[in-house]
């Protein structure tokens, strides 16, 4: 597997869930052990395959494409068939092959009703293909393809699964993304024909010298930014966020949060800030304080909440805000810090929502009220696991969560391309604000671990019989359990893959 | 105003006064023998305009087929006779809708072919008829025969009367895409009000 | 002769037929409208065979009028069977109750 | 120059990887062991206990001793920058490797009976482990960013130890409070850390490390608002976790955890933090007269009005934690004043004597079943151990003469008069403040002493409402006589007794020569750092010494001397405060009146004593009991009350924003496009009638008007 020529990797990566999705086609419909036991074949041999790629990954030249394919696709628009990988994607492109892994596993004991192994778990798939596709594809239409390929899965299972309120939620979450991918189409037109390089190359476009007037990047820019960050979500365009999380089925939840919200900050790195630098930096206090405001707000959101799932999407809203707060900053730190985040954020919510759905099978409610505490002492290993991911979640130094927070802040203090100048004070009064968010984060975390953990059960539970953490969740969870701490303890992982990248990007948007 | 001008002014008129009735007519069984009427005045018309092979066939299809058709799906389906049973009450729509084409048709026509005259010679030859269908026009022609077998085959299908099948009114139930505005209820489908709203206490 | 009466002919024949599909209830009336309106091309059809190609050998107009006979027996057919079937159905033919399509 | 550092200074990493392996270790198998994990976690502190004094003893001999640096780069962070991951050792690490690890040596023996039967008794060692650990990764670091992450941890630990009972909601609530009062902080801390960073961009690729911030802060590279901002923010961290008013409120209820914990939060692991990073980072502060008068106003406030709120108390451990405010007071303010030395002295020394105070505490607590001292009394004849370690620990804290609290105190004291000489007034207030409190602080433990240790044994009253969770402890029934605790308890007293005694004599004048305490702990740096902002009071004529001698380092580094005229004021001060305290609570009290017989009530026979008095009636009363029940009512009420008032006011703010901001306006907004778009459709959908005879005609309609506007077109 070269690096340099073994381009099939990416395409038989992208390729083997849908494959897989054909096959399972032809499985018969009532034999669920099978079904399931086929959709963990196929996302394991696509994570082996990936996980063999990351192995064989030229760590040296992460700052370069590799397992590249450019070939010609559409010649009637000029659209190309361009995939490749780098620093920035990897670690993106191969959460979105472990995380689908690990739900297959966690699907094969917790089918949400009402059942349909088939249907479920070939959506799954098919969601796989369309979030990994995002993360390899260098060509706009390509990239568009993706990105609007992961929707109609979601929905479905947001719209089948769901809780209650799944209509509502599933249509909410649909509309809302085309509605903001419809300006970031145009505004990948206006690109395209304003470069006169008549190419969707994003490497071609970030290379080009700045594309149009200021004003016509502020605008062009605007489109991107309202198709990325609803997808992110930045306040205030979250309100699709908490429905669409509390009714999504917990394996839908985990992959919503794990993977599906990165597209939107991956692509304002990888497509919306090299491609059009100008407006960027005009459009970056603005995301500053949109995010900081998501920060204090998204906490303040979750001190109010009853229901553990939905506290859990509104803390993403707080936890996305801090990467968007990195990318506001417009410096390599800022970026860094926003992937970051990105990976933490994934792999620590993807966990929390898993352990909300578990949550929901012993208690078939997620009303904290209504747990109303003990579980420490009723399911202890469960509790540790809850009170674990919470404090990764919360920032504490030395687990997951921390570094991406830290870094943000770290370098919102100065923000590149002459923000420090001209905005120096704002981006101070950011800093300070989203650390004060950091203090909400911990003040609705250790209150939700009150709620549910501490304390003695109460008489609804004292007696019942609830399954302490089983031997499948563990085979699900451990992978996320180690990432966290790993990534805690060796912020190398991730930070040093990137940072080669990340320089590249920095230069050619000319910072 | 020639000797066919004539002709066929009398055999227009016929047919037209015909063609009102079988659409005013209360009695189904008058409606549809007065389309049989102005079947055979179209058959006079195509006389007129030396189209004597087609106005046979009119007659034969048409005159002899179709209209004997009608009267048998008239009788089968046992329709109630009278002006509130035949007509709906959309005749003021269609009167207005049918009266401004007329108008503005025959006003079109006129103003486009007001003077225009044909000599009326004589047609083709049945057999060249015969020709043209067999040579130039053979592939419509068999197309047309796979229709109307189709349509035979369809047809019998249709009006077969399936084993168990009772004929009773079945239950339709309207397929609801979304709330009806009539309900009062609907203004507030999805405002999630009041979740998460109860006092949150230390 | 002239053209214009052949074609008023066409016209009135083809309002008719108009008025009788929209006005009427029954089926099998709006059936017979349909039969009118095609009588109306017929006319037409004939009428311009003999302005355009008046010595023509292939005759067209005719032609194209034939096949619409044909057409016309065809659609006769399958109309009245699926009457038939709506009035197995419903014990009645009546268009204006069969709004299986409304919202 | 330490050109080649000895192998046992290279190895100092081990101090705090053992303990990390020891809680992993502990964590993993505690559970199946003889010992349920105790051993893992006792061999590992000792181990280190071993390393930290190997380093202590080489630091302490060598002459002009280097700080030894070790890093690798831990993670780029982007734009070229760098985290290391690295150890800084110099004898301030060292100083507090020894300190950290001997108390928690001290607490896990102890540990062993305290907590003997206790559910969660593997747990506790972990925790132990992680917490020493913590604290030992905050004092090895090389760097802020480090630093910052043993800092959580600590916090993380103390949150998971305070709420070690977490059965009880009280309990759940005080560690709740910790954890975030602290975290409060951390914001500065954060904030703080980021932006003394950035001041070093472009100087260097390691923006967070110590030595190259302080080199850049002594060089002047760093802007004066800079160093004000970045340190008076950091300083707002070490002001919540060193307990500083008005952060101090979570430290009295986190007595809720076990009175062991309490020891090590107080004595070494977790309070020292605040002082700890004041003293790495004393060279930056040093630069700004405004960082430096901050700190010790806030330092003086503490350190007088934390001592007067624990007069009142009859939870023996709140008298012990208010103690702690006050003496961390001390030592803040000491920073405040330039007396580098004598701040972390006092550190040191303070270590050694509150973690007596507290394991003896909880020797009590253990026999009485009772916190409140008004349940005690006569614990001299069961408990002779305890007694004579107590008041080993009772002396040193109130400084008298040659104990070691004497030694650090007085090297405050004195600090605040040279400082005072430089023409700062910060400098007067920290000595005459601090020999008032010094007062306060004699007074509250001798009544707490007399009030424990003599009359006659009063027995636990029968609500156990301050007991502090040990529900299960059932050694005897509660009214058997108090008996003395096991070996494993009173020998940790005994060894801490001892260092109580003699640890001060290492920076006391007895030790003039070098090695001492002042040339263990200070480099090079330190020592030269000039305050440059001295030069100014002094040429405003204020100060006349300073005017001839100019601002000297030295004067404020020198080795210790003799101070005869202040030892014969703290003499004074202390039998002032003892003799005051024997007045009320030693003579007679137990035989003039019944009412002593009840416990409970000592404090209202305390003020009818007032009576007899006149200079009690006017001096004492409104001290102890107006002035502090004031400063309680602050601290409880308005402080406090603050604080729950933002929590509240946060609640309710937070609900306002989710139902009214969040779900009506912008959700609203949301969904109002929605229903608009339903709404229309709602209407136009009536078009679609299914009745086709209607669309035949409108389709005929159209036609119609197809036609009529092609011929109008033409």
């Amino acid at each position: 597997m070269d690096p340099n020529t073994a381009g099939w990797v990416l395409i038989a990566a992208l390729a083997l869930p849908l494959v897989g999705a054909a096959l399972m086609l032809l499985l018969p419909k009532d034999d669920e052990v099978r079904i399931k036991r086929f959709a963990v074949l196929v996302t394991g041999v696509a994570f082996a395959l990936v996980a063999a790629m990351t192995a064989a990954f030229d760590y040296g030249r992460s700052g370069e494409l590799q397992f590249v394919t450019d070939v010609a696709w559409i010649d009637a628009i000029n659209a190309r068939f361009h995939l490749g990988i780098d620093g920035i994607s990897l670690p993106l492109f191969f959460l979105s092959y472990l995380l689908p892994l690990l739900s297959a596993i966690y699907t094969t004991k917790h089918l949400p009703e009402p059942g349909k192994p088939k249907a479920f778990l070939g959506l799954m798939l098919l969601l796989q293909t369309g979030m990994a596709g995002t993360f390899v594809a260098f060509d706009l239409i390509l990239f568009f393809i993706f990105f609007e390929l992961v929707l109609v899965p979601m929905f479905f299972m947001i719209g089948m699964w769901g809780g209650p309120r799944r209509d509502y939620a599933s249509v909410k979450f649909f509309l809302y993304t085309l509605f903001g991918s419809i300006f970031m189409l145009v505004s990948f037109l206006a690109v395209y024909f304003q470069s006169g390089l008549r190419s969707w190359d994003i490497v071609e476009l970030s290379n080009a010298s700045m594309i149009g007037s200021t004003t016509f990047q502020t605008w062009a820019f605007l489109g991107m930014f309202l198709g990325f960050a609803i997808k992110v979500p930045m306040w205030p365009f979250h309100t699709w966020l908490p429905d669409a999380h509390t009714e999504a089925p917990t394996v839908g939840s985990v992959l919503l949060a794990g993977v599906l919200l990165k597209i939107g900050t991956y692509g304002f790195i990888r497509i919306a800030l090299p491609i059009l630098p100008g407006g960027a930096e005009r459009f970056a206090p603005v995301i500053g304080v949109l995010a900081v405001i998501g920060i204090i707000y998204g906490s303040l959101c979750c001190l109010a909440q009853t229901d553990i799932k939905r506290l859990i999407a509104f803390s993403s809203v707080g936890h996305m805000g801090f990467v968007m707060l990195g990318i506001a900053a417009m410096n390599e730190a800022g970026i860094q810090a926003a992937l970051f985040g990105n990976i933490a954020h994934g792999v620590i919510t993807g966990m929390l929502f898993f352990l909300a759905g578990s949550l929901h099978e012993r208690y078939h409610t997620r009303d904290m009220h209504v747990i109303g505490g003990g579980m420490l002492m009723k399911i202890p290993r469960y509790g540790v696991l809850l009170t674990y991911v919470a404090v990764a979640s919360l920032g504490l130094p030395g687990l997951a969560g921390f570094w991406g927070e830290f870094g943000a802040m770290w370098a919102a203090i100065s923000p590149g391309f002459g923000l420090a100048d001209r905005y120096g004070g704002l981006y101070l009064a950011l800093v300070v604000f989203a650390a004060i968010g950091t203090v909400l984060t911990a003040g609705y975390f250790l209150w939700m671990l009150q709620r549910v953990n501490l304390g003695r059960p109460t008489e609804k539970w004292a007696g019942a019989e609830l399954d302490d953490v089983l031997r499948i969740e563990w085979v699900a969870w451990t992978p996320l359990l180690v990432l966290v701490l790993a990534l805690g303890v060796f912020p190398r992982l991730v930070f040093g893959v990137q940072d080669a990248a990340v320089s590249v990007l920095l230069r050619t948007m000319g910072g | 105003m020639t000797g066919l001008d004539v002709a066929f002014l009398v055999v227009a008129l016929i047919t037209a006064a015909a063609a009102i009735r079988t659409v005013t007519s209360t009695n189904l069984v008058h409606a549809a023998l007065f389309l049989a009427v102005t079947l055979a005045g179209i058959a006079g018309v195509f006389l007129v305009l030396s189209a004597d092979f087609l106005a046979l066939v009119q007659l034969v299809v048409y005159v002899g087929a179709v209209a004997v058709l009608f009267l048998f799906g008239l009788m089968l389906t046992r329709a109630p006779i009278g002006r509130e049973a035949l007509d709906s009450e959309h005749r003021g729509l269609a009167l207005g809708v049918s009266a401004t084409l007329f108008v503005l048709l025959s006003g079109l026509i006129i103003a486009a072919f007001g003077d225009v005259r044909v000599d009326v010679v004589d047609g083709p030859r049945t057999a060249d008829l015969g020709l043209a269908l067999f040579r130039d026009w053979v592939l419509p022609f068999e197309v047309l025969s796979m229709l109307l077998l189709a349509a035979l085959v369809g047809a019998i299908v249709l009006s077969r009367r399936e084993d168990g099948e009772s004929g009773q009114v079945e239950d339709v139930t309207p397929i609801l895409l979304a709330d009806d505005p009539d309900d009062p209820d609907a203004g507030d489908v999805a405002l999630p009000a009041g979740e998460g709203a109860e006092e949150v206490d230390a | 002769m002239s053209l214009v009466g052949p074609l008023l002919l066409a016209t009135l024949l083809f309002s008719v037929g108009v008025y009788g599909i929209i006005a009427r209830r029954n089926a099998v009336l709006v059936l017979i409208s349909v039969e009118l309106m095609l009588n109306a091309v017929n006319i037409n059809l004939v009428a311009f065979q003999n302005l355009l190609f008046p010595a023509e050998a292939a005759a067209s107009g005719q032609l194209f009028a034939l096949f619409i006979i044909g057409v016309a027996a065809a659609e006769v057919g399958v109309g009245l069977a699926i009457v038939f079937n709506l009035f197995r159905n419903r014990a009645s033919v009546d268009v204006d109750r069969v709004d299986a399509m409304r919202w | 120059m330490m050109t080649d550092p000895s192998l046992v200074v290279q190895a100092a990493w081990l101090v705090p990887a053992l303990p990390l392996l020891s809680a992993a270790l502990i964590a993993a198998f505690g559970r199946r062991l003889p010992w349920h994990g105790a051993e893992i976690g006792l061999l590992a502190i000792l181990a280190s206990l071993g390393l930290s004094a190997a380093i202590a003893w080489e630091t302490f001999t060598t002459v002009d001793p280097a700080p030894y640096e070790a890093a690798f780069a831990w993670s780029p962070l982007g734009g070229g920058f760098v985290l290391e991951l690295g150890m800084l050792v110099d004898g301030l690490t060292a100083m507090m490797f020894l300190l950290v690890t001997l108390v928690s040596t001290m607490v896990q023996v102890y540990s062993r009976e305290y907590m003997h039967g206790e559910a969660r008794f593997t747990y506790y060692y972990a925790m132990l482990s992680l917490f020493t650990f913590s604290m030992l990764f905050l004092v090895i670091s090389n760097n802020t960013l480090q630093a910052v992450v043993g800092w959580e941890l600590v916090g993380l630990c103390s949150f998971l130890l305070i709420g070690f009972y977490w059965e009880e909601k009280s309990n759940q609530d005080a560690a709740n409070k910790a954890f975030l009062t602290t975290k409060f902080g951390d914001v500065g801390l954060i904030v703080g850390v980021i932006v003394l960073s950035a001041g070093m961009f472009g100087l260097t690729d390691t923006p967070f490390n110590f030595l190259e911030t302080i080199d850049a802060a002594v060089a002047g590279q760093l802007s004066t608002s800079t160093i004000v901002l970045g340190m008076l923010l950091i300083f707002l961290g070490c002001v919540s976790k060193s307990g500083q008013m008005p952060l101090h409120v979570w430290l009295p209820d986190a007595m809720a955890g076990p009175t062991p914990v309490s020891a090590l939060i107080h004595a070494a692991t977790m309070v020292t933090a605040g002082v700890f990073l004041l003293a790495r980072l004393f060279p930056v502060l040093a630069q700004s007269a405004t960082v430096m008068a901050v700190i010790a106003v806030v330092g003086v406030i503490t350190l007088f009005f934390g001592g007067l709120l624990a007069l009142v108390q009859d939870d023996i451990k709140k008298i012990l934690a208010y103690s702690t405010i006050s003496q961390l007071g001390y030592m803040v303010a000491a920073i405040g004043v330039g007396g580098y030395t004598a701040s972390i002295f006092h550190l040191f020394t303070h270590g050694f004597f509150k973690a007596l105070l507290f394991l003896g505490a909880g020797s009590l607590i253990h026999a009485v079943h009772s916190n409140n001292i008004s349940a005690m009394g006569g614990m001299r004849r069961f408990m002779p151990h305890t007694f004579w370690t107590f008041t080993v620990g009772s002396l040193a804290l109130a400084g008298f003469p040659l104990t070691a609290g004497f030694f650090s105190k007085d090297e405050i004291l004195i600090a605040g008069d040279l400082w005072a000489l430089n023409g700062l007034a910060t400098g007067t207030a920290v000595y005459w403040v601090g020999l008032a409190a010094a007062f306060v602080t004699t007074f509250y433990m001798a009544r707490a002493w007399f009030l424990i240790f003599f009359g006659e044994h009063r027995g636990a009253p029968h609500d156990d409402t301050h007991d502090d969770g040990h529900d299960e402890v059932a050694h005897g029934g509660h009214h058997a006589e108090p008996h003395e605790s096991g070996r494993q308890i009173t020998v940790p007293l005994m060894i801490l007794a001892v260092l109580s005694l003699t640890a001060g004599l290492i920076g006391s004048p007895f030790a003039q020569e070098r090695p001492n305490f002042e040339s263990w702990t200070s480099t090079p740096v330190i020592e030269e750092t000039t305050y440059p902002f001295l030069a100014e009071f002094a040429t405003a004529g204020v100060g006349v010494s300073a005017a001839e001698k100019g601002p000297s380092a030295k004067i404020l580094h020198g080795p210790p001397s003799w101070h005869p005229d202040l030892l014969l004021i703290v003499l004074g001060v202390f039998g002032g405060a003892v003799g005051l305290a024997w007045r009320f609570y030693g003579r007679g009290l137990p035989e003039r009146d019944p009412m002593l017989q009840m416990g409970g009530l000592t404090r209202v026979l305390v003020n009818k004593y007032g009576f007899d008095d006149a200079g009690y009636r006017y001096v004492v009363v409104p001290v102890r009991d107006r002035m502090s029940a004031w400063a309680t009512r602050i601290s409880n009420d308005v402080i406090d009350g603050a604080v729950a008032g933002v929590g509240t006011a946060t609640k309710r703010m937070a609900q306002t924003t989710y139902t009214a901001v969040d779900q009506r306006i912008i959700d609203g907004g949301v969904n109002g496009a929605a229903f608009s778009a339903a709404w229309w459709s709602a209407r136009l959908r009536r078009i679609q009638s299914g009745d086709v005879q209607r669309y035949a005609g409108a389709l005929v309609a159209g036609v119609i008007l197809l036609v009529l506007a092609f011929v109008a077109v033409r």
